[in-house]
């Protein structure tokens, strides 16, 4: 039998097995969104597809009955670790009145919800990182000792709110992990054309806080980071920069042809690494996971999948005039 | 004369003026090998190459600086921004440096700058891919706001702004770039910005609008025409600074004006339309000063139902040119 | 009832507010050792410390996005920009974020902020730091601008944002700093957002205006009084959304109106009084509807003749108001 | 006799001696223009008290009939040396017609001549940053072989257009310097509440550029790191950013007093370092200056600053309705 590493970060066997049902989820749910969008049922979709390991990895990380995350729109996985619902993704997907992110006022993947401490997320890049940053301010100075994850992709790390924000942090020493998914595309443009360092977290010493690169598609490499970044905000030793580095398995959106930019091989390539491919093996390897109960869970997903589909089709819409509600406070 | 569509107006205008004058290049995100997320820009890198047409890296307010840089040097730039709702990260360099840079140096150095970006709504957008914000930049002196309506339009105005010697942003209607088509001609002329066009003759309703809203209008005004209701209808086509003169006339031919716009109400450059209008020919008005427009709400929702809601659409101009018919 | 100066009414409300409430704190840069490069913060840091008067970087951006970010959380935090010019590279945290975050979110999430900036002309600030900015944040929904002319109206608006349950954008006109004193009560009071208020009654003719230029109005006023010229006076004090029932009974009462700021004129939020007056009470005007503003240029020039060319004074206003009264 | 510093550098003796006159002037001017303000003729001044050296510095190392500056408040020093002389510097103290600048539209230190490449700056902090990287690709565009350098203060270093303009320039290799002048405080914020990292340079891994910090008191120290990072622009090998530290000797701006933040004790200390004091010791060290040439010089550089405060004082405003021009194109 392989060698156990959950074990060793503290992880117990329950708890690599929901880390795994949560990828598996996100997965399957990113997937019939697509069905659903090319059958002409759901007008976007935008993909966790490639990401779910570091996503899950890292909320796995985090107190999920205390901590702050400000996420950004592949973080499926992260929103499912947090609390949300599959019933509450496809909401939104179909955009209905009782969507909790923004009752079918946003796109979906837009993620929010206050009662998981779900920060609410727009459309421009970047943003939520600064509001990460303002929320362990405010968590400080209310004495409540909690952490903010908040992640963007690699293109993103280059806006300005990036940089402002996490040299505010560090300034500030505020208990922030700035997660980086490095998916190596931005929309159609290369990693190659978008930063001129080695690694994302090269950025950390400018900011005099503590940088890591670590594998995306390893949810345990993720959390084993995430781990660190925690403690260490925890010990008011500030931030953290943490990237990730995975794939974007799909097209940027439903709105994309990727063909345009790069070539099959290449996302066939990268097909071999995906995370939640090699934490099945993992867990395989140690024992945890067997084909029948792979096909268990597989079939339970299913379900959640179905009745959570089945049900936010039939969901009304918000009413028309119902636009006109909650510009200010009522 | 070709008929085509509005976004290939914009492409083409983009390939003539950058075979006439090297100094102009392109840059944005995913204007490259993808040739933008519309596809605007689409075959320029082929014909032109990476040096002429630059993928940036994802940061609004270097693109548009790095574009005033390079029109300091004596470039022609034409940045895109993917949408026109992520403009916003650029308004400081768009607003202190391009608009204020001829001014502030008495003269010494200019920004021939173009900005493209695509706006507007209707196209299951939700808040962030479907808003207007001409409004924002309609009080900067030193900056021209321009909106075509038409594929003729485009590839007119957008040659001019090119040319332009001062910096222009060039707002595209993102739902007409494939609805809306036109006949366009092949040869190489240009369009005076801060002139409107009247798009319609009539006498006893006058609209004026801008953008797609202008369609709109025009199909209202066919149906009212049956009704023998007649509709004048002017499109502003610059929105900063507006064309005072054409403003006045068209609401002096027939004294009961209705401004559409499909951005918010409060605020929006219809205010200053009516302002213009109650300044100079107030006398001259049989009605009050109509004005339809979105409703004051963020921007308009994803759910198709609150989409329709907040759109603009022929019936309701149509409903708001009969009530002023029969006021 | 002291009489103080509006910078004072501004300091007085923030620790009024603080001691009030713990949730309210300050951030900026220079507001905590220095006190505010115009001490508007003087002596907050002393009496409730670093931890919540916090000295930020340079970066409007973070300040604006830390800002929400704490609001989220449940804080009241209270923003300062150091000029209004300078709040350019945080419009997308304040127009995309902070206004949005409401209705984004479906009433789920909510952003209780406070932004103060100074803003306006008349201190040989020269282009940068004279601008009038309101105008780019009048066509935001979910969003309110407050801009007060007495130190009376500073601390029952200020106290009234910083308890407000949406974001507020607070400008206070900078020349009017140390050049307006009035009588502040020394009791918790608030005055309503979104009202505007009469500062003068008058038959004749009717000035709408806000910030500085409401004391040149009344200047004017008491000038043309000898002359037997009555001024009716509204101050809107909030410029959005804004008060359309005091400007339409403002506007009838006269027949007359001018319409006064001291931003550039087009574009500006005296275009949209316009169409306010326009739009519901045509008829029950006597004369077009005047706009006093500052010429269409960039900003007011440094040097003082082209500074005083720009700007607003007594002198400009009664001259249009004793036309407004022949016509 | 002390060591020559210079020769080794390839800077001639009467380089140096021009580096010395231009810092000197530079600190005169300065210092005539706070007697104005003090006497109420001119309503205001921003310092380059004690950047003088770096500014010098820099200029030296860069070619001065090609090469493109993007300057920011202080550099009154790096502009005397790309050739804008005390009466066009006075012209605009006064706010005058003839100002090269502005024509009296600006504020004095908003710096800005075409014949001279030096490009137009206005006041909100760090958007020149930007400029000097589209000059750059411009300049590459047209083949024309040039650097760009731009400076800015530490607490500017923090503004979103560094990071977006640093990332700009080394994806794409420009030629471009960037300067960071640190001279301890951003107004009242010192840099301890400005920036978490230890060197402003330290940030540059992040962009794959080049980086060093030197003492900005020492005009051969920042003509040396300028000078090697122009060589690499001109060799292909993409932008560097310097940063200069030294310190700001007057108050943030004639608005300012620094005796609510600072201590006197600190200033006096960093007097002991002013680099127009220790350049001119070295200088005498190493024989090309003595307390004669010393007293010419001052003589000098007093009639030429007299000559333009007489004739700026003099000099017509411009005519108020000129106010409206160049708004466009005329
Ligand atoms: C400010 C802003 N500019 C442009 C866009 C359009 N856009 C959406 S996603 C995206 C690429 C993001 O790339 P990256 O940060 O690497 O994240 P990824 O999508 O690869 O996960 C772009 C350009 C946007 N949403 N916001
Ligand atoms: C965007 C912007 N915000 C605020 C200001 C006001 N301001 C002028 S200079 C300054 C401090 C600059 O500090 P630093 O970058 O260290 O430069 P220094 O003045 O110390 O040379 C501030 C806050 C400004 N000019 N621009
Ligand atoms: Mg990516
Ligand atoms: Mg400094």
């Amino acid at each position: 039998m392989a060698k156990n590493r959950h074990q060793k970060l503290g992880l117990s066997d329950e708890a690599v097995l929901e880390m795994y049902e949560t990828m598996l989820l996100a997965r399957k749910i990113d997937e019939r969104m697509w069905l659903l969008n090319r059958a002409g049922k759901i007008p976007f979709v935008i993909s966790c597809q490639g990401q779910e390991a570091a996503q899950v990895g890292a909320a796995f990380a985090l107190d999920r009955d205390k901590d702050y995350i400000a996420p950004y729109y592949r973080d499926m996985g992260m929103v499912l670790a947090f609390g949300m619902t599959a019933k509450d993704l496809m909401l939104s997907g179909f955009a209905k009145a009782e969507d909790p992110n923004s009752g079918g006022r946003q796109m979906p993947g837009h993620f929010g919800q206050k009662k998981n401490r779900i920060m609410t997320q727009s459309s421009p890049v970047t943003t939520q990182v600064a509001h990460a940053v303002g929320a362990a301010l405010a968590g400080r100075m209310k004495g409540d000792n909690i952490t903010c994850l908040t992640t963007f992709g690699e293109g993103s790390s280059n806006q300005g709110d990036f940089h402002e924000s996490a040299n505010f942090a560090g300034v500030h020493k505020l208990p922030v992990i700035f997660m980086c998914e490095n998916n190596k595309y931005a929309i159609s443009v290369p990693v190659s054309k978008q930063l001129a360092c080695e690694k994302v977290s090269d950025r950390a010493i400018g900011y005099g806080m503590f940088g890591k690169t670590v594998d995306g598609n390893d949810p345990l490499a993720v959390f084993e980071a995430v781990n660190e970044a925690v403690e260490r905000g925890r010990k008011g030793e500030g931030p953290s920069l943490i990237e990730t580095v995975s794939y974007r398995l799909t097209p940027h959106s439903s709105d994309d042809d990727d063909r345009a930019y790069r070539s099959r091989e290449e996302v066939e390539e990268a097909k071999k690494k995906d995370g939640v491919l090699t934490f099945a093996a993992y867990l395989k390897e140690v024992g945890l996971l067997d084909d029948e109960k792979e096909k268990e869970l597989n079939k339970k997903i299913a379900d959640i999948i179905n009745e959570a589909t089945d049900y936010a089709e039939s969901a009304p819409y918000a009413e028309p005039e119902s636009a006109l509600k909650y510009v200010y406070e009522e | 004369m070709a008929v085509m569509s509005y976004i290939d107006a914009v492409t083409l205008a983009l390939k003539e003026e950058m075979a006439r004058d090297e100094n102009v290049f392109v840059l944005g995100e995913d204007v490259g090998v993808r040739g933008g997320v519309f596809r605007a820009t689409a075959g320029l890198i082929e014909e032109y190459g990476e040096h002429r047409v630059i993928d940036t890296p994802l940061t609004e307010s270097a693109i548009a600086g790095v574009g005033i840089g390079a029109a300091l040097y004596g470039m022609r730039p034409v940045v895109e921004m993917q949408f026109a709702d992520f403009i916003l990260p650029a308004v400081n360099q768009i607003i202190s440096e391009a608009a204020k840079i001829r001014y502030r140096s008495n003269n010494d150095w200019s920004v021939p700058m173009t900005i493209r970006a695509p706006y507007g709504g209707g196209v299951h957008g939700a808040l962030y891919h479907s808003q207007s914000i001409e409004a924002i930049f309609s009080n900067v002196p030193g900056l021209k706001v321009v909106m075509p309506s038409t594929p003729y339009d485009v590839k007119g105005l957008l040659k001019a702004s090119i040319r332009d010697n001062d910096p222009v942003l060039f707002l595209e209607h993102k739902r007409a770039y494939r609805l809306i088509k036109g006949e366009v001609p092949e040869d190489d002329y240009t369009l005076p910005i801060g002139k409107a066009d009247t798009k319609r003759d009539g006498d006893d309703v006058t609209v004026i609008t801008y953008g797609l809203a202008v369609h709109f209008a025009l199909q209202a005004a066919e149906k009212l025409e049956r009704e023998g209701i007649s509709t004048h209808i002017l499109d502003l086509r610059t929105v900063y600074p507006l064309d005072q003169k054409a403003i006045i006339e068209a609401a002096s031919k027939t004294g009961k004006v209705l401004l559409v716009t499909e951005d918010n109400k409060e605020g929006s450059i219809i205010g200053e339309v009516s302002a213009i209008i109650a300044e100079n020919c107030l006398f001259d008005l049989d009605a009050p000063i109509r004005r339809l427009a979105g409703p004051d709400i963020p921007a308009m929702p994803y759910s198709p139902p609150m989409e329709k809601f907040f759109m603009i659409n022929p019936e309701k101009i149509e409903h708001a040119i009969r009530e002023l018919a029969e006021f």
